[in-house]
Order: structure tokens, then sequence, then C-alpha cells
């Protein structure tokens, strides 16, 4: 490149001290402003949250933006006192509105351990929930801990959060991947006993590796003499499949595991059933429920199809259940997902530990202590079941996990889900102390299912 | 004849200033400006280079291998913040080093395009590499200072304050290169190579060790980045848009100084900060806007705000 | 005296042109020697070879006894051998003085040269006389792509110099320069030279220059030498006037082309060495 | 055996594809020398055009094969529209600038446009799918393959060939190699330098928005999909050689197979595979497979 505008050399390194400070000061000038305008503590009017979801790129479509909707729609609720019992207990939490100062997730972990502490301390927000990719869980949840925020991860995957670290400030209020490819596993070995051989096509990074690793380990637990044929590793969010499809038709697979998740998975759901995959192997879509509906008849019947927990489809008819979705699809027009429950599900979480705490404190506003005591080991009913904070050192949420199979209702013109099968948390989740690697590759001791 | 050189007093001052800030900044402020300023230590090499008329879309490579390093490092329990930064610096030198020798062949765009080719590799490799938690990355214990542990706002202070330093040891010395032989051959590689060559001097050569330098600057930012946010993963360090944005920086700031890299890299950040704070939907379409502006009526970046007075006397 | 620029049977050939074919040309110390050539006669290609621009398909070239051939522009310029070109190679972005500060700033070859600042003393001393041997110094701060053409000239003629090379070769130093600026660029051009007691070979179309400043005359056609020797004798001899100088010798019986290569002409050599 | 066919035909099938997608980004920097980072957005353009217009199409209930015809209209539409307005609105403000500054121009571009898009179609989805099983399949042993799929080979030879065309037999050709060759010559020439930028460039536009309206039936449209194309095609192009069309067939063609080759014997390393390519190509010949390198003259 043939760079036209530089400095001849005799002129450019000779700047004005003067405009410089002038910057410096600028700069501090600013910074001060924000400083001062710290506000002083004061009687508790308000609860400050940061929301963080993808609001842009590929992700904000089928998580970010449902995410948002799930935590505008349960924070009205919860601000107007319009919950079903158990969480009828007036307005705001202990009666404190909830208001909400939202972030874009894009950009990666620098970013947004940037933008986690400017939340913190040039917003001011009381606490933060949010976060979807798994890399920004992992980054944040170091600096909740520095900066002593209670921070609730919403919606991320990982187990390594709470297997390889412990923290005081960082709940997850939603159970980590590990259960999502066991209760797979479990319930494509019930549908399909004669099963000898599958295949899986997952995305090129963290999400994808990890829960091929979880299927396939899984598999090899629950009926060692089955077979992996070819593991197909295609780059997030390809959007082109053409020659992976090729090679699980080539792979004559009984069945074909995919973590595959919004645009990559609609995309491969196009590919696949045009060369007509789904009909000779059994799909199985770990991730799959919140594009069901609005597939619609193009999703194949007859594929397996997971919720990452019991969620959309799969959550349990209660009250507030019933309220959730009510509520969601007149606010929304449309079906709300995994990602809108878990949000929420965080939400109602924040309300039952702060609430306790706060009549523990004799009706005082509590310290972030005494919420955290109460958050720890918690039980709480959310909209999709009950969820217990029994990992983690009472950090991670464990729930059941639910598996059923696609059918396309011509007749209501709907898509709907057949064959639920609901697995006790204690049958998918590994018991406290030992990673769901280790737990899987030992065989899955002292699982309890029913 | 020999006009008086303000550059180095102008950037000691500015770092006295910024050092002195630090203290009574607010937090969030302390640990942008410390990310601001490592950035803008490898917008600092990309400077070197783009003065000798190659601009490197992968400098993220050495980027993320000083992350890396840092990372690895932490891993077998080195905490020490100097031998971070250190080693961080070093690793990044050896690739350089080495990858040198084939990429001081190239030229414009495909000196561009093979940087890229390379930082890609890095990505895909760190992709594979499920052991480093692949793009979910890990995380990074906080550094040490001589045997210190700090915590809360003074590891913040702590860590700005060590940048700070780095900083101005950089400027100073890049400062220096600039005005050495060397230095000015930047001009003339990007003006004529065939008349550097015979003028006795290896472009080749000259080429690479600029681009050691350069790669050396990266590898520092890249440590110093990793160690103050506390996590590394390939897709905010590797990846190529990493590399787009370093880019995007070099050219906002301009090349007229090495003030102003670290000027630039600040600015962006704010920008960019506050376009999350205020437009969290339509963050990009302000950026993009502001950027584009900049570019339209500050052609020759953002340091010719302070050099363009004095081109008019 | 022994030559200290010695060339042996030099061949080279671009595809399906044969721009140099046995070329021996020996060169002594403190010769002022012009090469003259219609174009394409392989006047340039020669001086491409010397400086290990372009690498001769056969043959060696020798300086001071030292085999030179395989050698880069770099390596040969830093033996001593320098050049200055047809279309001025300079630095166009950098100030008249700038440039022949990078200029004097590689000559040093200083081990610190990452280090010690170039805008230094003596260097800047160094320049400001270059300029002033050069007529250039009222153009000090110019930017060399604004400069006139004589005045890039003179500048890529000066940046070659300041290395104080033993040998200089100059490419069509008038070339793209009006007729009136022709002899005082010459003129200066040759002065400061003669300061610095350098061999000089230069490639020359306008004859009256080669008349006025050359000592000895090579004649070089399509590739080939047809005549080395004194200048008069050289392009009083028939076959240049006809071949290079492009006279109309009517009556002549030289309508045939000179033989390649086995025809040379040396025309008293060694009045061309007074 | 049948592996072999799979990597010949899925390698034909992504180079078609890819070479749709690159054709335009290399034509652009060929005669204008403007490496074009919104070429990304014009390819998402195309895409979302597409199921747009598909949508409304099939929601008319017209007879199903038309809407082809569809996927066309929607690439010229915005091909020309975004075109316009890049190169006239922006681009042309800032000739004869630093190619670097024009880069950083376009890239402006491609974040400010990455907006738009969600301000025009929002996060959600779109499809276009209806017509991507309108030609059936082929069945091959144990392979099947979408005859769509196939048609693309089709789709990518009559591009190249009718750009081949073009370029070598048509006046506009001619005066198009004559801005190749050497734009201050042409201007004196008096070749309307200007009205061939704005051709070339809304003609790169097209096919650039071409390339994505064509990708449309077989992908979900969302946000993003413009970011993983920009470096795919930077590669083929700089694979063949910059500015190239014979060099981004070729790019293409070895980017095509090397990746389906990958797949279907070692899927470890697709991630690499273009980059490998691309660093090897480098390597070998700097410039590019059908590059070339301006000798100087001194």
């Amino acid at each position: 490149m043939n760079i036209k505008t530089m400095h001849p050399l005799s002129s450019a390194e000779t700047s004005k001290i003067s405009t410089l400070a002038r910057i410096a000061a600028g700069l501090l000038a600013v910074g001060l402003v924000f400083f001062f305008a710290l506000p002083a503590a004061a009687q508790k009017t308000e609860l400050k949250v940061g929301l963080v979801a993808f609001l842009s790129g590929p992700a904000a479509g089928p998580f970010g933006i449902p995410f948002r909707n799930g935590a505008e729609m349960v924070i009205g609720g919860i601000n107007s006192g319009t919950l079903p019992a158990p969480y009828d207990t007036g307005k705001g939490i202990a009666g404190v509105k909830i208001v909400t100062i939202v972030i874009d997730e894009a950009g990666g972990s620098t970013k947004q351990v940037t933008e986690f502490r400017n939340l913190v301390q040039r917003q001011n927000v009381d606490l933060v929930v949010g976060y979807i990719s798994s890399g920004d869980c992992l980054a944040i949840a170091p600096v909740a801990d520095e900066m002593k925020v209670l921070t609730i991860l919403a919606d991320c995957g990982t187990p390594r959060i709470f297997e390889e670290a412990s923290y005081k400030y960082v709940f997850r209020t939603r159970p980590h991947a590990a259960m999502d490819n066991i209760s797979a596993a479990r319930y494509l070995l019930d549908k399909v006993p004669g099963l000898r051989t599958y295949a899986g096509i997952n995305q090129n990074y963290a999400w994808g590796q990890d829960s091929w690793r979880d299927f396939d380990a899984a598999m090899q637990a629950l009926k060692p003499m089955t077979e992996a044929t070819t593991e197909q590793f295609p780059k997030i969010f390809a959007g082109q499949y053409s020659s992976e499809i090729s090679a699980l038709m080539l792979s004559q697979a009984d069945a074909v595991h995919s973590s595959l998740w919004g645009g990559d998975l609609e995309s491969f759901i196009f590919q696949a059933t045009a060369r007509g995959l789904d009909k000779r192997t059994q799909l199985v879509l770990t991730a799959s429920e919140p594009y069901m509906f609005r597939l619609g008849k193009r999703m194949p019947d007859g594929v397996i199809i997971g919720a990452r927990g019991p969620y959309g489809v799969f959550a349990h008819d209660t009250p507030l259940n019933r309220w959730f979705r009510k509520n969601y699809v007149d606010r929304y027009a449309t079906q709300p997902v995994y990602a809108s429950y878990v949000v929420g599900q965080a939400f109602l979480a924040l309300k039952q530990a702060i609430e306790a705490a706060h009549a523990a404190n004799n009706g005082n506003w509590p310290s972030v202590d005494q919420i955290i005591s109460a958050m720890e080991y918690m039980e709480f009913e959310a909209f999709g079941s009950t969820v217990s904070m029994s990992l983690g050192k009472g950090h991670q949420a464990v729930t059941e996990a639910a598996v059923g199979v696609f059918k396309f209702d011509v007749d209501a013109n709907e898509a709907t889900i057949q064959d639920i099968k609901y697995y006790a948390a204690e049958c998918v989740n590994p018991p406290e102390g030992i990673s769901s690697v280790d737990w899987i590759n030992g065989g899955m001791q002292g699982a309890k299912c029913n | 004849m020999i006009e008086k050189d303000k550059t180095l007093r102008t950037l000691a001052i500015a770092v006295a200033i910024f050092a002195v800030a630090g203290f009574f900044l607010p937090q969030w402020a302390v640990f942008m400006l410390t990310l601001a300023l490592a950035k803008g230590l490898v917008v600092l090499g990309l400077l070197i280079l783009w003065r000798t008329g190659l601009l490197s879309f992968g400098h993220a490579l050495f980027y993320c291998t000083g992350g890396y390093a840092v990372g690895l490092a932490g891993l077998w329990g080195l905490t020490d913040v100097v031998a971070l930064i250190a080693l961080g610096t070093v690793a990044s030198i050896l690739l350089a080093f080495a990858l040198g020798f084939l990429i001081t062949r190239y030229r414009e765009i495909y000196f561009a395009m093979l940087s890229m080719a390379f930082s890609m590799i890095l990505y895909g490799v760190l992709v594979k590499s499920e052991v480093l938690g692949s793009t979910d990355g890990f995380n990074i214990s906080p550094p040490t200072f001589l045997g210190v542990k700090l915590e809360g706002e003074s590891l913040t202070l702590g860590n700005y304050l060590v940048t700070c330093l780095l900083v101005w040891a950089a400027g100073w010395g890049v400062h220096r290169y600039l005005q050495s032989t060397m230095g000015h051959m930047s001009i003339g590689i990007r003006d004529n190579e065939i008349r550097v060559e015979y003028l006795g001097v290896s472009v080749r050569r000259v080429i690479h060790v600029k681009y050691v330098i350069a790669a050396a600057l990266a590898g520092a930012g890249g440590a110093i980045s990793a160690m103050v946010v506390g996590h590394i993963d390939p897709d905010s360090m590797a990846y190529w848009t990493v590399s787009g944005e370093f880019v995007f920086v070099t050219i906002l700031a301009g090349t007229g100084s090495v003030v102003a890299p670290f000027l630039g890299s600040i600015v962006f950040e704010l920008v960019r900060t506050y376009a999350f704070q205020y437009t969290p939907y339509t963050w990009q379409l302000i950026l993009g806007s502001t950027l584009l502006l900049l570019i339209l009526i500050l052609p020759d970046g953002l340091w010719s705000l302070f050099t363009r007075r004095k081109a008019r006397v | 005296m022994a030559a200290i620029l010695e060339t042996k049977g030099l061949e080279k050939s671009f595809g399906s042109v044969t721009a140099a074919v046995g070329i021996d040309v020996a060169v002594d110390k403190h010769e002022v020697v012009g090469i003259i050539g219609a174009n394409g006669a392989g006047k340039t290609t020669f001086i491409n070879m010397v400086t290990g621009f372009v690498k001769p398909d056969r043959g060696r070239i020798f300086f001071h006894g030292r085999d030179i051939t395989a050698l880069s522009p770099r390596a040969v310029t830093n033996l001593g051998i320098s050049r200055s070109f047809q279309i001025p190679q300079v630095f166009t972005s950098a100030s008249v003085a700038d440039n022949l500060l990078i200029a004097l700033g590689a000559a040093e070859r200083d081990r610190f040269s990452f280090w010690r600042p170039l805008r230094r003393k003596n260097l800047l001393e160094s320049a400001a006389g270059q300029m002033k041997l050069f007529q250039i110094a009222d153009f000090a701060d110019h930017t060399a792509a604004t400069l006139p053409q004589g005045i890039r000239k003179l500048l890529d003629i000066a940046m070659a110099v300041v290395r104080r090379p033993e040998i200089l070769l100059l490419d069509e130093p008038t070339s793209g320069v009006s007729a009136e600026e022709k002899f005082q660029i010459m003129d200066t051009v040759m002065s400061a030279l003669k300061a610095q007691e350098v061999t000089v070979l230069f490639v020359e179309h306008d004859m009256e220059i080669i008349a006025r400043y050359a000592q000895r005359v090579i004649a070089f056609y399509e590739g080939t030498i047809i005549a080395d020797g004194a200048t008069e004798e050289v392009l009083a001899h028939e076959q240049v006037r006809k071949y290079v100088i492009g006279e109309d010798l009517r009556g002549g019986d030289s309508q045939a082309a000179p033989a390649r290569g086995n025809g040379v002409v040396r025309i008293d050599k060694e009045a061309g060495r007074a | 055996m049948l592996t072999a066919l799979a990597i010949l035909i899925d390698g034909l099938v992504y180079s078609s594809w890819l070479f749709i997608v690159a054709v335009g980004l290399s034509l652009i920097f060929g005669v204008m020398k403007i490496l074009n980072v919104a070429h990304g957005s014009l390819y998402a353009f195309g895409a979302y055009g597409a199921a747009t217009m598909v949508g409304i199409y099939f929601d008319a209930g017209w007879a199903p094969l038309g809407s082809f015809a569809m996927l066309l209209l929607a690439a010229l539409v915005m091909g020309a529209i975004l075109g316009i307005v890049l190169e006239r609105g922006l681009l042309r403000f800032v000739y004869g600038r630093d190619e670097v500054i024009i880069v950083l121009v376009t890239y402006a571009a491609f974040l400010i446009l990455e907006d738009v898009i969600k301000l025009i179609w929002g996060v959600d989805p779109y499809y276009a799918a209806q017509l991507y099983g309108l030609l059936g399949m082929t069945e091959i042993s144990l392979l099947v393959f979408s005859n769509y799929d196939l048609a693309l080979i089709g789709l990518a030879l009559f591009i190249g060939g009718s750009l081949w065309l073009a370029i070598n037999r048509t006046r506009w050709g001619k005066l198009l190699l004559a801005v190749i060759h050497d734009r201050e010559m042409s201007q004196a020439f008096g070749i309307n330098v200007t009205r061939v930028y704005t051709v070339t460039f809304v003609l790169g536009a097209v096919l650039g928005a071409l390339g994505g309206a064509f990708t449309a039936p077989m992908i979900s449209v969302t946000p993003g999909i413009g970011v993983e194309v920009i470096i795919l095609a930077f590669a083929v192009v700089v694979i063949g050689g910059m500015g190239s069309v014979p060099g981004a067939v070729i790019g293409s063609l070895i980017v095509g197979l090397s990746r389906a080759a990958a797949v279907h014997l070692l899927p470890e390393i697709e991630l690499f595979v273009i980059y490998g390519v691309m660093s090897l190509v480098l390597i070998v010949r700097p410039q590019g497979l059908f590059g070339k390198t301006a000798e100087k003259r001194i």
C-alpha cells in the first residue's frame, strides 16, 4: 500500500504540550464528573440491574432478544406484583422496583469484562444478570467476585464455571449443559434400542466440542458396544453444510447428534431435509426447541428435540407457566423459548432470595452477603419446573431434564412434541465434587433415575 | 536547523499526568484506560509498520501470543507482573523472528493477507485446543507486584501504573528508534525500496527488525490485556476482527507521533463504550458513523489536529 | 595500472531480446567513461548487471579483481560501486535534505543505527555540504515529489555519491532535462565528482555532452560493444556515427550491420586512459 | 470411490457458491483497487431481499417455479440501490486517497449497514427455503444431492462465462481493461473513468447481492451472515490473484475442493484449510495464482 499521507520528517514530532495537556485535563474532568456523580447510598428506592445479552450478531435472534423479552416481561410482572403464587408477595422485590440497563454481549470477553466494570462502577448497578456465552461467563465470574457484585449467570452452559473454581458473588440459576447431552443419550437409546452407530455434527467451538464430548462419553457409558462413525465440526456460522451432510450420509450412522443452534441449526435442517438425511437416520438436536414453532412443518417429524431443560414445550403446566406463556405471547406475539425461561427464572430466584433475606433482616434491605446466604442451596419454583441450587457450593442450579420427539400436527397446523420424557436432576447431573466429564467417563456412578 | 524535539517531553508529561490521574479517576475509567493503553501499545507497533507502508491485518497473532504466554505461565504458577509481561513480549519476539523470514518478502495487500492467514491459523489451533478451553478460553489469576499481592482497587491501580510505565518506556524507545537512521529508513522503504538497496541497506532486514519490534509491542499489549482482564480466549485475542480493530485505530490515530496511538486508542475505547451504553441496539451504527466522519474530516488521523496548525504557518 | 572494474564476456537476454553479448569492459581508476548507444542497445542492462540488479546469463564481473557477479545491489554498493538512475530513484515523500540524510545515515554502517538519531550535527552538516556541492541547497525543504526534473536528477546523483564510492555509474544523467539545463547539470555533477575523485561511467545520448565530459567512450549496439576508445576517435568512428549517432553516411560500405561480439573496434586504447 | 465422488461434487458445489460470492469483490478490486469490506453487507442485503421477496411471492400464491425470478430481482434491486448509494454517496469522496483509508471507509460502511439490516429486518431469521426443495434431489448410491445445489454449479459457470464475454468481447469490457491497465492514460484518451467506476461498482455490488440472494434459500437469513462471507471471499480472491476473474475461478475451486476433501477425510483440519491453502499459495506465489506483479522500471 502506497501511503501518501505521511508527515515529512522534519515537522512531525513536534507537538504542543499545551494541547496534549488539555486533552489529559479534559479526560480527567470527564472522569471526575462521573466520580462525583456517584449517588450517595440512601433508602433503597430501586434495584438497578445490568442486563447483558446478545443484541447484535447471529446470537441475537435465537437467544438475545427472547432473553431480553423474557426479562422485560418478568420484571414487569414483579414490579406490578401480578405474578402468581408463590411470588404474589406484592409489588417489586420487597417493595423495591427493578430498573434495568441493557448492554450488548457482542464483542468477546475482553469487551464484556470492560463493560461489566462500567456497569458496576459507572452506572452503579446493584447487580448484574445475563450472559449467554460460556466464554463471557468464565471471564466475568472472577471479576464479579473481585468487585463483590452479585451476578447471576442466567444462560451460559459450560460446567467449568463452578467445577474449576468457586465464587461467592456468582450464581448460575440454570443447570449447566452436561445434562442436555446425557438426557439426549438416554432418550436416544430408549427410543432406538438396536442402535449400533452414531455420528455428530457440532459447531467448531467450545459449545459444540463440549456437547459432542459429553454425548459421546454418555453413549459409551450407557451402551459401550455402540460406535461413533464420524464427528463433523463445521466452523461456527458457516451456514453451508453440503459436504458435512454427504459425509454423514456416507457414514450410515443410525443416529446423528447435533448441538447446533440458531441460524446454523435452521440452515442445517433445510439442507439436510432437502437431501433426505432425516429419513435415513435419527436426528438428535439437543438445542432445537426454540426453532420448532418458527420452522413448523419444515422441521422433519421424528426428530429428537431438547430444550436444554424443562422449558418451552417441556415446561410443566403450572399457574406460573401459564402466566408466563400467556403474557409472553400477548406481548411479543411469539412463543417463549428457553432463553426467555431461564432469564425469568433468574429474576424469580432474586425475588425469593432477596425477600427471604429482607425478612430475616427485620424488614430492612439486606446486604449482599445476606442475599447470598439466602440464595445458597435455595430451592425455588420457576416457570418450567423446580430449581435447586444444589451444586457449586449452592451456587449452581440443577433441574430435571426433558426430551421429546417433534411432530407437526397437520390438522391443527401446529408444531408439537410427543413422547416427552423427564429425567430427574440426580439422573442427568453429576453430584457435588466431581466434574461432569469425569462423572460421565466414570459411568455416571450414583445416577438416580426414575 | 535542528528543531527542538518535544515529543519525549510531551510523552513524559502526558504519562505522568495520566499516572497521577489514576489515583483520582473512578475505577472503571482506570480499568478502561489500562486496556486502551495496552491496545495502544499494539497500535504503536502497527505505526512502525505503517510508516514503512506495511499494514498487518493479522497483528492479533502477537497480541494473542502475548496473552496466551501469560495464561500458560499462570497455569504453571508464574504471577509476577514484570516476568509475565517480559514473557509475553519474548514469546512474540521469537514467533515474529521466525515468521519474519517469510513475511518480509511480502508487501501491500499480500503482506496484510498473509499476516491475517497466520493469525487465523493460530486462531484455529486455539479453537481446536480443548485443553485450553477452546473458544471459552480460561481464567488467569491476578498478577503479583514484586511479590506483593494486591486486591480490588489497588490491583486495578497497580496494573494501570505498570501499564503507564510501560507506555512511557515503549513510547520513549520507539521514538528514539523512529528518529534513528533505521527508523527513518521506513520512509525510504515505503517510497523506494530499490534506492534503499542501492544505499547498501537490506530492505528485508530492516523490515524484519520492524516486524519484530511491532510484534514485541503487541505481545506486551496482549500480556497486559490478559492479566488485567483475567481471562483469555481466541475470539477476543486472535480473531481477524481484533486485528481489524487495531488497524482501524492505527489509521484513526495517525502516524505523526508515538503519542498518537495511545490517544487514538483511548478515543476509540471511549466512543465504543458510550455507544454501548447509550445505544445498545445500534452501537455499531454509531461507532461506524463516528469513525467514518473522523476519517473524512481528519484524513491524517486524530494526530493531525495537533500538527495542522503548524503546517499552515 | 590494473583495471578496478572489469567485465568478461557478459551475456544477457530477456526472452528473445538479446541485451548483451560478449561485453568486455575494463575501467581504470579516475577514468571518466561515456557509454553511448541507441535505445535498446544494452547500456542500462550493462549498468544493471554491474550493480547486481540483473544477473548476467553468462560472463563475470570483477571489482579490484574480486568476482562480484552474483552479488546483490546492496553488496555491490557496499563494495564501493554506486549508481544513479535514468528515472531518479528518490524518496518522494521526504524533503531533499531528508533524502540526503537518510542516504548519509545508511552510508555510516553504524551498528547502533537503530538507536543513534539520524538528525545529528555531523550528518546535518554533511547533508548541507552535499546539497551545496550539488547546488540543490535552495530546495532543501522541498518534498522530492515536487522537485523539477533537473533537481531531482541532481538529488538522485547526490544520494549515490554520499557513500563516497570508488566508481559511480550514471544512467543518463541528463535525460528528461531541458537542453539549456543539461550542461549546467553536468557541470555541477562533474565538478562535484572531481572533488571526490570518483571513477565515473555515464550513459548519455547527447553527443555534445559526451564530447565535453568523457575521456573515453564505449559505444553499444544491439547488446554488443562496437567501439571503445578515446572520445574523439570513437565519435568519429564510422560505425558509431552510423549506428549510434545516426548520421546518414551515404556512399559508405557499411550497410551491413556490424558483426556481433567479435567485431569490436578498439580504437587507440591507450589514448582513452590518459 | 463414493467418497471421492462426494468430495468432487461437494467441492464443486462449494466452489461454485464461493465463486458467486467472491467474483464481485474481485471485479471491484481489479478495476478500482478497492478492497470492499462492505461486500459482506451486499451479500447480506441480497439474502434478506431475496427472503423478503420470495416470502411475498409465495404468500401471493403464484406458480412456485417463478420464485427463482425473485432471487434475481432481489439481487438487482439490492445491488443497484446499495451500489449507487455506496459509490456515489461515499466512495467517490475518497478516490485517490490511500488504499488503506478506502478499506477503512468500507469497513465503517459495513458496521453501519450491519445495524441498518437490524433496523429494517429485526433480528429474527427470514427464510426463502420454500424454493430450495422445488428442484428435487438426485440419488447416487448412498449419496443424495439437492438439485438446487447442483444448479449452483451451472449458475457459477453462467456468471463466470458472461463476465468473461463482457470483459473480453464488448466495448464496455475494452473500456474496463483500459482503465484497469492505466487509469490516467484512459482519462487522457477521453474515457469517462468516473462512469466506468460507477458501473463497475454497481455490477460488483449486484454480484455480491446475487451471491446472497442465491444462498438465501439454503440458509436461515440472520444478522451477521455477512461477516463470515467477507473473509472467505478475501481468501478466494487472494489465492486466485487480486482482481483476476479466472483467478477467482481457480481460487474458488482450490478452496472448495480442499475443504470438501478435509470434511470427508480429515474433519479435524476443516477450520484451517482455507488459511492453510492461502498461506501455501502465497508462500509459493506471493501475488496469487493469477496475480500480476508490476516490474519497476529503473
